[in-house]
């Protein structure tokens, strides 16, 4: 997980469990992490992947995230 | 007499501690009453005074206990489980006749518990948790007024007595805010003279504070001594408010914030003619039994209004005259009543109070 | 001199200046002579969620400081107002904060007033200000104090660091004032 | 084939705390490696007061409370209950160096096999932000707001390198969750501490440097920064004792 | 049914846990509890049990909420200040609805006082001195064969009830011998299941030992399941004994030590033709106040011997009848009293009785 | 003139100690000090629990008594109280580094102004010979009667090293009353921890390892003997830390 | 069979075996079948001093086990005799460790016996026996439990590090035995 | 103090603050302390100077008794 990118994962964000701390933006290498204008049901902007295609899939974020509220799946790996 | 300013609980408690000059404060942070020791840790450094932030609760009253034997005014604050913890040093306290105010903000328990206001804590401030006999001064106020007025009172007490007095409130009525008119500040250098402080035995013979003396004999003879302090107490210190009791049928019968949201309910029920009072004990121990001993004999039905499982009603107990009739509404772990559920309580013993 | 007693409930999102806001309130209160209370939600053990608070003043002596059935409440976010709505006495009334509350209030037996108050602190230069225009446009419907009598307190109030504040939120108090709407519809 | 998602070994419950709070990710990080370790049935947590007394909530083991500071001591009984069980007590700094110093070092004295996980975040959290004896010179608190002087209230307390001094036979490491090197390293000093228990070595310790954006008054991110630039030179990271044999 | 051993009352009550499958023991040292401590660092190796001198009353306190929330029968012991220091881990295992039991070979206070007898702690025992509405369950022995008992007995109380149980006893029966039956040892396997205890969550759900549920509610709701608890706790297990009681006019109510000596003075009175007899509590909490419902409405004269400042008096008064006249004989600081003192009251208030 | 004397800071009390009890010998040291620096009006003494609270008869100051391992809190209170006057607790072994540790070792952080004089003498002598967290290896004791294990109940703790570790700014010492040279460096290692209070420099500490004939179950003589032979090695004499300036 | 019940207070330095000489009455005794207690004067927080046990032996139950009027008294050394003479109940009965007591029993209403217990304990070869001889001595004049009784008795209570001492302590009880005597003109 | 020979010395003993523990024969270089066959009132054999001829007055003897039972005074020296 050393940065390394893999390819064909697919990073996804739980707007419902995310606080918008701004830990995954804060340490994604490639910057592609966004926050929405709406609040969610507990009053946070919550993050997104507004860039899906520039994410390498590192891993940072979820790893960096206090709330679990990002998913890492690898799709077509294998 | 200053102005009147609009201040919570645990502030005007801790600026009424200042005014008496109390001038230490040990204490560990525990909701709700973190807004005390801020306060303190704010203001103490302003009229140079000692804040210190304890390392527990165990070494907060025990660095109470060692302020209080150097003859300072001195005070700590916890709540519920914090004061649990302080109850060794608290008997300490009262073996060693040392005095010192302790405030507890009680939360509701039991163990770790929530912090929801409660009154949970009456037993174990009043019957005291630590070992032996021994008895501590307890005050229950009901407004941000009397954790400023109840509080100054207290310092005082203590002297007198040289004895722990404990101001018993509860979360609500440390955060709430209301105005208050704060009492004026004493002049430090009048503050009673404590001849048994340890100063250091320059010129004078040592003095001593002991826990416990060197030999059985003294320590049934400081037991003689404490419990004729403790009867003097009892006679002299009782505090309680009556409202509504000229011709009350009814007496409700609670302290502090329970007694508030009583009284709505009791002026409610006046309201419709009902003929139901309330005793407001201020001083939970003494206990005010002459509250009701005084009382006319066509009182038979109380109603005990606590936020708890039902503790101060062995108090009200032990003081009713005899074929008295004593109810209780009250449940622990943070229930607060409703005026409309004590209402509804003094409506039904109104109904019924022909048939008892 | 008529007899009254009004009981306030505030609520929000921790962070929107709920408790400064109901504060203002009982402050107002007390320079014009009133008896107030003012209680917090309290306790920092646990964060996040909503905060609220009860403010009571009162021509009378106040019992108790909480309040079960409110006769106002200011609901700056839609699960306050979720959680507050059903508790407003018969008659009572509410003010919204539209800009953060999508649904429509239900009760038919109330007063309904709403004020964009986010948006408008926005256009002030600061969110942080909303809770100020929302107060604002409460004593607007609800004249229980003076608009001057907050603006008077608000240096009582105002913790130190946020001093120089002042003046905006000054503004954004008298902008609630004009601001405020009554719902047209929802009454009943 | 999942790459990242959720530990086994927790519920499915929103985490309970602030924004930006370390004690989610540490949370999470002891609980990949119960699932690393394969030791979710054996395994009982401690959850004494502080923020980290809601931790049980997160965990899909046996999980119980302990009186403020009293973990080690708790965690003591249910060992010696069940000396075949994993147990660790997951703590604050105000928990494990201020009221139960004591527990813990004796705890450590003992090299007793249990495991106690002490985030240090250099405040009271659940209080508010009052002082905690890890707190760094001059650290803005509630109890202290014009920063810790150490004339009146002393010097910080480092607990990894006390407890490596004061214990034979112990696992005792610093680790931050301050970016996602020192997350990955925080990791394998986690699996570490728990190998030292699996193997029956002695005692293990790990401190974790972690944000509080609350009590610190902090944005997250800002948390972040200064956990880098003013914790870790105070509180440098490492392991300061190893068993042998592990 | 074992021999006649003799035995002091450490080693019978450490014996008789032994035998109620106790196999954690985790205690500070402190005097008068000493032996029992003693005893079980021998006992408990033998049968492969943990003896483990703890740190502190806090940690032993602790220590024993561990082992209980395993499952596993449970002990701790110590006296007074000790106990006080107890209070905070008390509460929590009450909330947390764990069994264990503990032992307070008290001694007098209040605060370090001495080691000599007292009943001093009568009131930390049965008011709880821990944080919330909770209670404890409190045996009070008065023989050696007592503090095997009833420990044994407390084993039982504890895990039906899942709520600490303590032994108050005095350093006079923890450290006086006298012949003693043990009860034969129970078999380990047969011990309550404890279905909710922490083994680990191998294919089963987990549980949770909590001292503070989640929500405000869940708390209140707690509390009133604890309720719930002592008053079925109160309806079912209030143990005590009646001497003489069949026509007496006077009734003398002690317990523990003080019953003993009572004893002897009631017996000499009862030589002399004096209707006098005596009800001994042995469960202290709940208190037995069935005793004196059923009583003979001629009783109207008791007499509580404590050896204390007046303690036990107080659940006295709220048990009697109306109208009943309540004496007391007590002292604390660890006084005893003697055989004569008690007779010579028990023969003023028989020469008054007719005039009361 | 008098050579060898009654110190005048000590009163006439009979010595309420066993036979051969280093409580006597250290309780005379201190008085000694307090006499050499003059300082008898201005010393306020602290007895806790444990035989050390008998101390409070033999000295012609004010003094108090301390719950059980509370000393330096209780030390920290008056000092606060009353800044110019010397403050000094003195204590045991099990009532410092059992129960009392975390104020002990708090005192310590805080470079409290107060000095600790703690009586190491490897047992809970006041409660009948029960294990000290200093009792040795394999020492017998009545509550481990077959000798400390350290696999059950682990390694003894080492307090004057602690002390030194932890506090800045202090002094820390560990002395012996075992033999006529030891008894004369004991003494001014206890000067020395006066002249740290008095010069305000920090927190001060002396561990003083002294026979408990009646706890180790030894002749009084046995036990010099024992101290020599089996508690020095474990527990080196010698100073650990000296605050600058001193 | 007649009822009765022996009160017995023995007193002496601490080391002196009070405590053993209590308990091996007290095992004797109940071997016997009578109902027995045994209470020592307790607590190591203080040492030196006087040692003292309280042992009642009884045909009925015994209520309280703390004697405050013994019926005889065993005095080791002087100033237990100082302590306790006063305390024996009228008629009752005090036997004196002549080697370590040097002045008369006070008392007129008291039967006294000696037996100069230490030395003929270190005839024997070891002064810690002088509790055995004191003891033998004492059932010789109040013969409240057989001889043979507390030399049965010795081996469940001597420890087990001093059971190679079983021996000499019988010997002592036996010499304790032979040589108790009546202090003539001291009784009433 | 350190062992040095002083002249015309007093060492004496209190019998009744004595306890016999024998730390002054112990330490004592010159072998001049004995103890008494008698009890003093507490029940000890109390120490004395069987030879004072000998005795150096080293104080050596003083320096360790925890009974505070021995006085040492210099009685010819200036
Ligand atoms: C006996 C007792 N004292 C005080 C408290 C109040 N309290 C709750 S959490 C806490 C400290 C929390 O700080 P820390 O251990 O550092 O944990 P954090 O919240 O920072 O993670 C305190 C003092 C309590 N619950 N019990
Ligand atoms: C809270 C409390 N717990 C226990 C005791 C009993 N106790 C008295 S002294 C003591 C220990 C004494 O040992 P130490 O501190 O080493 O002093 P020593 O007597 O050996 O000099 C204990 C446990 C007590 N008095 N108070
Ligand atoms: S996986 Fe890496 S690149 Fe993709 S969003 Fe997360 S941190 Fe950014
Ligand atoms: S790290 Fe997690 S909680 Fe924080 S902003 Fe990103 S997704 Fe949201
Ligand atoms: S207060 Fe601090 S430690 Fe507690 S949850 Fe919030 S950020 Fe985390
Ligand atoms: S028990 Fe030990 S420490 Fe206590 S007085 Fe006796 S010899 Fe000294
Ligand atoms: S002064 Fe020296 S030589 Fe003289 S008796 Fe004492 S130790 Fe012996
Ligand atoms: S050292 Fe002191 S107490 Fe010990 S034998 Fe010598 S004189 Fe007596
Ligand atoms: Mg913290
Ligand atoms: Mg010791």
């Amino acid at each position: 997980m050393k940065g390394k990118p893999l390819k064909a994962v697919k990073v996804s964000f739980d707007p419902e469990r995310c606080k918008g701390c701004g830990y995954c933006s804060f340490v994604c290498p490639k910057h592609v992490i966004g926050f929405s204008e709406n609040f969610n049901s507990r009053g946070f902007h919550y993050a997104f992947l507004n860039d899906p295609e520039k994410c390498i899939g590192c891993g940072f974020c979820a790893l960096m995230c206090p709330d679990i509220a990002i998913r890492i799946e690898v799709i077509n790996k294998d | 007499m200053g102005e009147k300013l609009l201040m919570t609980g645990n502030e005007a408690c801790g600026e009424a501690a200042i005014r008496a000059g109390c001038r230490f404060f040990f204490a560990y942070p525990i909701t709700p009453q973190n807004e005390l020791l801020e306060y303190m840790a704010r203001r103490l450094p302003e009229v140079n005074g000692v804040f210190l932030q304890s390392e527990s609760e165990l070494a907060a009253i025990s660095m109470v206990y060692g302020a209080s034997a150097a003859g300072k005014r001195v005070m700590t604050a916890s709540s519920a489980c914090g004061i649990a913890l302080m109850q060794e040093g608290i008997s300490y306290l009262a073996a060693s006749q040392l005095p010192c105010v302790i405030v507890d903000v009680t939360r509701a328990g039991p163990g770790l518990g929530r912090i929801a206001p409660s009154q949970s804590d009456y037993r174990q401030a009043t019957r005291g948790g630590g070992d032996g006999d021994y008895n501590v001064i307890v005050l229950g106020p009901a407004s941000v007024q009397e954790m400023a007025d109840l509080t100054f009172l207290a310092f005082d007490l203590a002297d007198k007595y040289r004895n722990p007095v404990m101001i018993l409130a509860d979360g609500m009525l440390g955060q709430m805010m209301e105005p208050v008119i704060l009492p004026d500040p004493l002049n430090l250098d009048k503050l009673p003279m404590k001849p048994w402080a340890l100063t250091g035995a320059k010129n004078r013979r040592r003095n001593l504070i002991l826990a416990a003396p060197y030999t059985d004999e003294e320590l049934i003879a400081l037991n003689e001594e404490l419990n004729r302090k403790y009867r003097a107490i009892k006679a002299r210190e009782q505090l309680w408010e009556n409202i509504y009791m000229e011709d009350a049928e009814i007496v409700v019968v609670a302290f502090g914030t329970s007694s508030r949201i009583a009284t709505e309910a009791v002026e409610n029920a006046r309201r419709e003619g009902i003929k139901v009072g309330m005793i407001r004990p201020v001083s939970l121990w003494p206990f005010p039994e002459k509250a009701f001993k005084g009382m006319d004999t066509s009182v038979k039905v109380y109603l005990v209004v606590e936020m708890n499982n039902g503790q101060m009603i062995e108090d009200v107990l032990l003081s009713v005259p005899d074929k008295s009739i004593v109810y209780h509404v009250g449940k622990g772990g943070g229930w607060r009543p409703t005026p409309r559920l004590i209402y509804e309580e003094i409506i039904k013993l109104w109904r019924r109070r022909l048939t008892i | 001199m008529r007899e009254w007693k009004e009981k306030i409930v505030m609520a929000g999102f921790g962070g929107q200046g709920i408790m400064l806001m109901g504060k203002l309130l009982a402050y107002a209160g007390m320079f014009e002579g009133r008896n107030v209370t003012w209680l917090p939600s309290y306790g920092p053990e646990m964060r996040g969620g909503t905060a609220n608070c009860m403010v009571i003043i009162s021509t009378g002596r106040i019992a108790s400081p909480y309040i079960v059935e409110p006769s106002s409440i200011i609901v700056m976010n839609q699960p306050s107002l979720d959680k507050f709505e059903k508790a407003v006495k018969s008659n009572g009334l509410i003010l919204v904060n539209s800009s953060m509350v999508n649904r429509a209030v239900e009760r038919r037996d109330l007063k309904v007033f709403k004020v964009a108050a986010s948006e408008l602190a926005e256009d002030l230069g600061s969110v942080h200000v909303a809770n100020m225009v929302a107060l604002g446009a409460y004593v607007k419907v609800k004249p229980i104090v003076k608009i001057e009598s907050l603006e008077k307190s608000l240096s009582s109030v105002l913790p130190v660091y946020r001093r120089d504040m002042l003046k905006l939120n000054r503004r954004a108090l008298k902008l609630g004032f004009r601001e405020a709407l009554e719902v047209e519809g929802e009454t009943s | 084939m999942k790459r990242f998602t959720r530990p086994r070994s927790m519920t499915d419950e929103m985490v309970p705390y602030c924004p930006g709070c370390g004690h989610g990710i540490a949370i999470r990080l002891i609980g990949e490696a119960i699932d690393e370790l394969g030791i979710q049935g054996e395994t009982i947590g401690i959850a004494p007061v502080g923020c980290a007394v809601r931790s049980w909530r997160l965990y899909r083991i046996d999980m119980m409370q302990a009186p403020h500071g009293r973990g080690p001591a708790v965690a003591t009984g249910l060992k010696r209950a069940l000396p075949e069980k994993i147990i660790f007590s997951y703590q604050g700094d105000g928990d494990s160096a201020a009221i139960g110093l004591a527990e813990l070092i004796h705890a450590a004295l003992r090299c007793e096999k249990i495991t106690v996980f002490m985030v240090n975040n250099a405040i009271y959290g659940a209080t508010g932000g009052q002082m905690a004896p890890t707190t760094l010179i001059g650290q803005y608190s509630t109890s202290y707001p014009e920063g810790r002087d150490p004339g009146l209230v002393g010097y910080p307390v480092k607990m990894a390198e006390l407890i490596a001094n004061v214990s034979r036979n112990s696992y005792s490491a610093r680790v931050a969750v301050n970016n996602a090197k020192n997350v990955l390293s925080a990791k394998k000093a986690i699996v570490k501490a728990f190998r030292t228990q699996l193997n029956k070595l002695g005692f293990s310790f790990v401190e974790i440097l972690s944000p509080c954006p609350t009590g610190w008054k902090m944005t997250p991110v800002e948390s972040l920064n200064w956990i880098e630039k003013e914790m870790i030179p105070e509180y440098p990271l490492g392991e300061y004792s190893t068993p042998k044999n592990l």
